[in-house]
């Protein structure tokens, strides 16, 4: 124990008064909040209209009939390591923890859309498995059955980053022979959300825009029992949008993105029976689990009102949920524990479909080992020892989840008028006012943070001196400087030994065919199968439409493709 | 000038890949707001592009902040090339600093390494002692 | 998750959904009603957690009252809002540190309190005129506690704060030297009726399920023997008649325990206020409100973590301290993650302390009162476990009362079969524990860091400030007021008024202890395998 | 060997009053089939003295507050007193690992720390004294 100075002894301090009051009593999205709620709360509230019983429209109290009885959430973890080699261990290890996905997340370097040799990523490289061609992530992949893996390309927040997985998935299964068409998973695909956000480099909005609609086409045709896109609210999230504005905009995005699938000539059928959001549960327990049960509501009536959807199962909207790093402090990070905790409770009570879990560990290090652990664990106990998942939908009927439920749906759907009248989510996320909500909502966020409005515990609320933090176990890397240069190495390699022409062929096809209207998708792939890099592929697709080669205008393109 | 009007001038500069913009964009505020005169980079810079920027604008203190594992090795580089330019510019960093780094970076006179949820003040106070010190000279 | 059938951690079978259907009888303003209102089932008070957050009190000490001292300003200055003293083994025996007979336990979970002098340097320099305490005992120490708070010229009428003095609570213990408890129970109303009129904020006794829960009952027969034992004492105070009920049933406390399965947690708070209500309107006929709110303390579940990956006991505590707060508990002690493991090391009561934090200023669920309810699931489990737990009273009173059931050896008999039982559901999987049973890792896991306490210190120190003690004070006063406290034990006299003056004169807790417990003799405790 | 013809003593040597681990697997050792003698909160001198007077072959001592370094040592000193240093002694609860070597030293055969599963420690019981129960 802690020996305190002697001459401290007579007096401790007693202005913390005020600190014990809690006087906020609104909720995240600024809701004034009553002392309680009651029925008079839900006088307009009809059961059969407006909840319905579990796996009934309008799937209010979840997907399924019996929910988490029958079928658990899916536990995911976002994890890479310094290799595909090292990703693929960590990932065994998540997997005999009943974890399905194989989750690749890219790094900063793939987000930018560079090759390792890029003069920018010197010093960035080798951090993440670096996926520049096909065969890095052919090693991740090593003596798995290609059909009966699930694939989660999530992590990024980069729409390019996304196209060239998912291209890079489909090489793969082509030069294995696997069967495309029963390949599972999910990839996000969504350029909106980098316009509102624009966290990474990306595609131009334009550009964008046609790959999500070619990566769509291509999906549903090739690969049917992939989801083709994914409307995120998570960045939102992390951007400082409150939860009405993030369900008013990640929902007509999806209204959006099948409206164009739909204008493709693809049938609601075809990609509304995959329907998925993904968002970030945040710390305020009860929004968190409104936001989740409002969306699913909000889904099915817009599937059923504006798509016609004839079958109801065509009505479920998937929800993906991440405990967001954000909220992670570096401050005494076990405190991390009970707040992930506590994030993913609220996922599971609301109803999500699949949960990713944050590291307690992030805001410091690369998750250690045992943050992992803590992870995976923390999964397993909501599962196994909390008897939460014993009833669909507990927390369905009361006073007050309902009432922010309702609300939550009420405010959305204004926002949601607002954009409609303003000629569509395309409309203002090209013309800027979507970027400008966000970064309104940013800067609010950082007033309420800064003015101490936000409490952070062990941060802006009762922080020790730097002295008694507790000691932080670091994650080890592997010798970086002999990674970096051997990352180096192979990229020079691959480029050298590989058939030039047949690369240089194919490459300048997909250029000339991204002026075209056809998919480029197949071009997409066959520069992969020809061994082209990520940085290449996306500067062919850039100079098609007059952007520079280079994403950040520093290196010219090769010679080879002049 | 009198000594008390003089303005700090600071650029916030992102090295390498990284695209965490927040934190920088949030200390940009912080600083405009504590009286200093804030240039920022944006994010994708390497090195060179900061040295000369720094060069060229006269500032007085470059605050580094990134999120990757590259930072270590940016934030030496920045500071070791002004250094070889003859310039007494200060650099500060932030992000979140591996213990390890720690010593390596104020060998080479990179300073603060404040990891998130540092109050403003703390950060405002290093950088303006550290300037008056080192850049003006003032006791 | 995968059977067919379902059932809840105390075996009520669960439904695949819950809908209105299934709350149609509940009558909102009967069996609701707002926070603060009758039946209070959303609550004891009008603004809850709006008004002021629970306590946070954590239930400590260790060594000796010096060191246990410094813990508690530690913990004062990490943001606990209330103290909690935990005495030692030796201490609740009722024997002095320089007993031969407990030579190896002195300061192990919880601090030697043999003197007022001992109270009087745990309680230094802390501010006990505004924040309250709870300590954990029966009432000599409380005795010494007033009269260490009337030399600092606190008022005691305005001092609060609470004994534990809990049969139910004791009887787990299974310590040497204890009255039968039906002296246990006189020497209770003794300390409740003399609580009343020298302390009356105080709160002279908590009833306490805590360690009845924790060797294996589960949610419901926690309720009933909580309810029947506090039902026990009024009768007792019912038939000796010295005092109104409505007196001090206002000030009778309440503790549980938080164990895992959240919602039936949740439930049992929320039925637990709807019973106490009706206990005292309907069964005693008391008027006042205020005499049936049901104010709870609530721990999480230390029978529940895990020496396997200790970690991820801090998310087991979360989800407790959660179910706590949304039963609307007034008082909450997160356990220490690494209690499987060591005592608490300063890291651990840090994260306790942070765990409810976290809680109360940045989930925003104490934004608004009793969230859950209306929930068809929260509000048909609560009904179901009020009617259990009737049931469970039930069969209590008709043994004769808690007392008496102790006395016949029922107690014990359940409480030996209890662990038992849970072993054997752990051992069949039947209930999951992860890391435990269920995906244990083969690999080493990670260390944490550990705390050691040193024993043989502690009782050096305190022997020799015993035999000081003893030298200093006034020899004839000490030795006319403890004979006058055996006369009282010996009668049917309150003893409390003689207590109070012998540990002012330097009684010592093992002397008052010796002299109540030679009034009765010693139990045998029926228990065994 | 026959298991009947092992006689166990399972104690708390000291007063602190967490019987529930002792019970349990006095309990489960019961059902294997061992001779289990319960005895509950014991001084350590009492202990030796039990141990020596029914004649048993493994001492089981139970811990949760760290007193194990006193009363262990206590415990062990009686036995040797009486005759019975030959004891087969376990001991189980919140053991420090940082002692396992001391105790070992001290002749301490067994130590189980909480969440061990009851066959590994029936396994131990059975495989230590096969061998000295003739």
């Amino acid at each position: 124990m802690t020996t305190k100075g002697e001459k401290k002894k007579k007096e401790i301090s007693l202005d913390r008064t005020k600190k014990d009051q809690i006087t906020k009593k609104t909720t995240e999205s600024g809701f004034e909040l009553k002392p309680s709620y009651g029925p008079r709360d839900l006088q307009d509230f009809v059961y059969e209209r407006d909840s319905g019983n579990d796996g009934e429209y309008p799937y209010l109290r979840g997907l399924y009939p019996g929910m988490y009885r029958n079928i658990l959430w899916v536990s995911a973890q976002a994890l890479t390591r310094e290799t595909p080699e090292k990703s693929r261990m960590e990932q065994e290890v998540i997997w005999e923890h009943g974890a399905a996905t194989f989750y690749f997340s890219s790094g900063d370097v793939n987000r930018t859309g560079l090759d390792p040799d890029h003069p920018l990523a010197k010093y960035d490289i080798a951090y993440s498995p670096e996926n520049y061609s096909y065969k890095r992530m052919e090693r991740s992949l090593q003596g798995i059955k290609l059909e009966e893996g699930i694939y989660t390309f999530h992590g990024a927040s980069s729409q390019q980053d996304d196209v060239l997985c998912v291209a890079q998935l489909a090489t793969i299964a082509d030069l294995w022979g696997a069967d495309k068409t029963k390949i599972r998973g999910s990839c996000i695909n969504d350029p909106i959300d980098n316009m509102a956000t624009a966290f990474s480099i990306d595609f131009p909005f334009e550009i964008g825009m046609r790959l999500h609609g070619d990566l769509t086409e291509y999906i549903v045709r090739e690969m049917p029992t992939f989801s083709p896109f994914a409307a995120i609210a998570y960045d939102l999230w992390e951007a400082g949008c409150n939860s009405v504005q993030q369900l008013g905009i990640i929902l007509s995005t999806l209204t959006a993105y099948h409206q164009i699938a739909l204008d493709r000539g693809i049938p609601f059928e075809q990609v509304g029976r995959r329907a998925t959001i993904s968002m970030a549960s945040s710390m305020d327990f009860f929004e968190t689990v409104c936001r989740i049960r409002a969306a699913r509501r909000m889904w099915a009536r817009i599937a059923k009102e504006r798509f016609g959807a004839s079958d109801p199962k065509l009505c479920r909207l998937r929800i993906a949920i991440r405990t967001p790093g954000q909220t992670i402090t570096r401050q005494q990070p076990l405190n991390n524990i009970a707040r992930i905790g506590f994030q993913a409770l609220a996922a599971v009570l609301g109803g999500a479909s699949a949960v990713d879990y944050a590291r307690h560990d992030e805001a410091f290090c690369i998750p250690s080992e045992e943050s992992s652990m803590v992870s995976l664990a923390l999964n397993h106990i909501i599962a196994q020892e909390t008897g939460v998942g014993l009833t669909a939908d507990p927390l369905g009927g009361s006073y007050y989840v309902e009432w922010l439920t309702n609300k939550l749906e009420e405010e959305a759907n204004k926002l949601m008028k607002e954009i409609e009248d303003m000629g569509g989510i395309l409309k203002v996320a090209e013309s800027g006012w979507l970027r400008r909500l966000v970064n309104s909502a940013r800067d609010e966020r950082m007033l309420a943070l800064e003015k101490g409005e936000q409490i952070q515990v062990g941060v802006n609320y009762f922080r020790l001196p730097d002295e008694k933090e507790p000691e932080i176990v670091e994650y080890e890397f592997d010798d970086m400087d002999k990674l970096q240069a051997d990352l180096l190495e192979e990229v020079r390699q691959y480029k050298a030994n590989r058939d030039i022409q047949k690369t240089r062929q194919a490459l300048l096809t997909l250029r000339e065919k991204a002026k075209t209207k056809e998919n480029l998708m197949p071009y997409i792939v066959n520069c992969f199968k020809a061994d082209a890099t990520r940085s290449e592929i996306l500067g062919m697709i850039r100079e098609a439409y007059g952007y520079t080669y280079d994403t950040v205008d520093m290196i010219e393109r090769p010679e080879f493709l002049n | 000038m009198d000594k008390s009007d003089r303005k700090i001038r600071v650029l916030v500069a992102k090295p390498g890949t990284d695209s965490h913009y927040r934190g920088a964009e949030l200390l940009c505020q912080i600083l405009r707001n504590a009286g200093m005169e804030v240039i920022y980079t944006g994010r994708y810079q390497t090195s060179d592009m900061i040295v000369n920027t720094a060069i060229a604008e006269d500032v007085d203190v470059v605050c580094l902040s990134s999120l990757a594992w590259s930072q270590e090795k940016y934030y030496i580089e920045v500071a070791n090339m002004l250094k070889d330019k003859g310039s007494d510019t200060c650099v500060v960093g932030g992000g979140i600093i591996s213990k390890k780094a720690i010593p390596k970076l104020k060998e080479a006179g990179v300073t603060g390494l404040y990891g998130p949820g540092t109050p403003n003040d703390v950060i405002i106070k290093h950088i303006t002692e550290r300037v008056k010190k080192e850049r003006w000279h003032e006791n | 998750m995968q059977t067919e059938q379902h059932f809840s951690a105390s075996g009520i079978p669960i439904k695949d959904i819950y809908t209105p259907e299934d709350t149609k009888d509940l009558d909102y303003d009967k069996d609701l009603g707002i926070a603060g209102e009758p039946p209070f089932t959303r609550g004891p008070y009008p603004t809850m957690y709006r008004g002021k957050v629970w306590t946070i009190r954590r239930l400590t000490g260790f060594n000796t009252p010096e060191d246990s001292n410094k813990l508690y300003r530690e913990q004062y200055e990490l943001g606990q809002t209330g103290f909690s003293v935990a005495p030692d083994i030796t201490t609740a025996i009722g024997v002095d540190a320089d007993d031969p007979m407990v030579e190896y336990e002195i300061g192990h979970s919880g601090l030697p309190l043999n003197t007022i002098e001992d109270v009087d340097v745990a309680f230094d320099g802390l501010p006990i005129d505004r924040v309250s305490t709870y300590l954990a005992e029966r009432g000599p120490i409380t005795a010494m506690y007033f009269a260490v708070a009337e030399k600092r010229g606190i008022d005691l009428k305005q001092l609060r704060g609470t004994t534990a003095g809990c049969m139910i609570s004791w009887g787990v213990l299974n310590i040497p030297l204890q009255p039968p408890p039906r002296g246990y129970r006189r020497y209770g109303a003794d300390f409740i009726e003399w609580c009343s009129e020298v302390a009356p904020m105080w709160n002279p006794i908590c009833h306490d399920s805590y360690n009845v829960r924790d060797l294996g009952l589960n949610a419901y027969e926690e309720l009933g023997m909580l309810f029947a034992s506090a039902i026990d004492f009024v009768e007792e105070e019912k038939r000796r008649g010295r005092i109104p009920l409505d007196r001090f049933v206002r000030r009778f406390a309440f503790n549980t325990a938080a164990h895992n399965d959240f919602f039936e947690e949740i439930a049992k708070i929320r039925a637990a206020r709807r019973i106490w209500y009706k206990i005292v309107t309907e069964r005693y006929g008391i008027q006042d409100p205020n005499c049936a709110k049901f104010r709870v303390h609530v721990q999480s579940s230390g029978s529940t973590h895990t020496a396997q990956e200790p970690y991820n006991n801090l998310i087991r505590i979360a989800y407790q301290t959660l179910a706590a707060v949304l039963g609307g508990a007034q008082s909450i002690h997160a356990n220490g993650y690494d209690e499987a493991v060591c005592l608490p090391t300063d890291q651990s009561m840090l994260l306790s302390i942070r765990t409810e934090q976290i809680a109360a200023l940045e989930t925003g669920v104490t934004n608004t009162i009793d969230p859950l309810g209306g929930s068809y699931y929260v509000e048909s489990l609560t009904n179901e476990l009020e009617e259990r737990t009737w049931e469970y009273i039930k069969m209590i009173e008709d043994m004769g009362g808690m007392a008496q059931a102790m006395q016949d050896g029922w107690y014990h008999r359940l409480l030996r079969e209890k662990p038992i039982e849970r072993q054997q559901k752990v051992d069949s999987g039947e209930i999951p524990i992860v890391g435990v049973n269920t995906f244990r890792s083969e690999k080493e896991p990670y260390k944490v860091p550990i705390f050691k306490p040193d024993p043989a210190a502690s009782r050096e120190i305190q022997a020799e400030k015993l035999r000081k003690f003893r030298e200093k004070r006034d020899k004839a006063k000490h030795a006319e007021a403890m004979k006058r406290l055996v006369e009282a034990c010996n009668s049917d006299e309150n003893v409390y008024p003689y207590v109070f003056e012998a540990v002012k004169v330097g009684a010592t807790f093992g002397e008052v202890s010796k002299a109540q417990v030679d009034a009765y003799g010693v139990w045998p405790y029926p228990i065994g395998l | 060997m026959d298991e009947s013809k092992v006689k166990i003593l399972m104690v708390k040597a000291g007063l602190e009053g967490h019987w529930a681990g002792l019970i349990v697997v006095s309990n489960a050792l019961r059902n294997a089939g061992f001779e289990v003698i319960y005895g509950g909160n014991m001084t350590p001198v009492e202990v030796a003295a039990t141990a020596a007077q029914e004649d048993v072959n493994v001492v089981g001592i139970s811990s949760l507050t760290a007193n194990y370094m006193l009363t262990v040592p206590a415990v062990i000193k009686g036995l040797k007193e009486r005759g019975k240093g030959d004891v087969l002694l376990l001991l189980g609860g919140t053991i420090y690992e940082d002692d396992f070597d001391a105790l070992k030293k001290m002749g301490v055969a067994g130590i189980f720390t909480p969440g061990t599963p009851m066959e590994e420690i029936i396994n131990f019981v059975r495989e230590k004294t096969s061998a000295k129960v003739k």
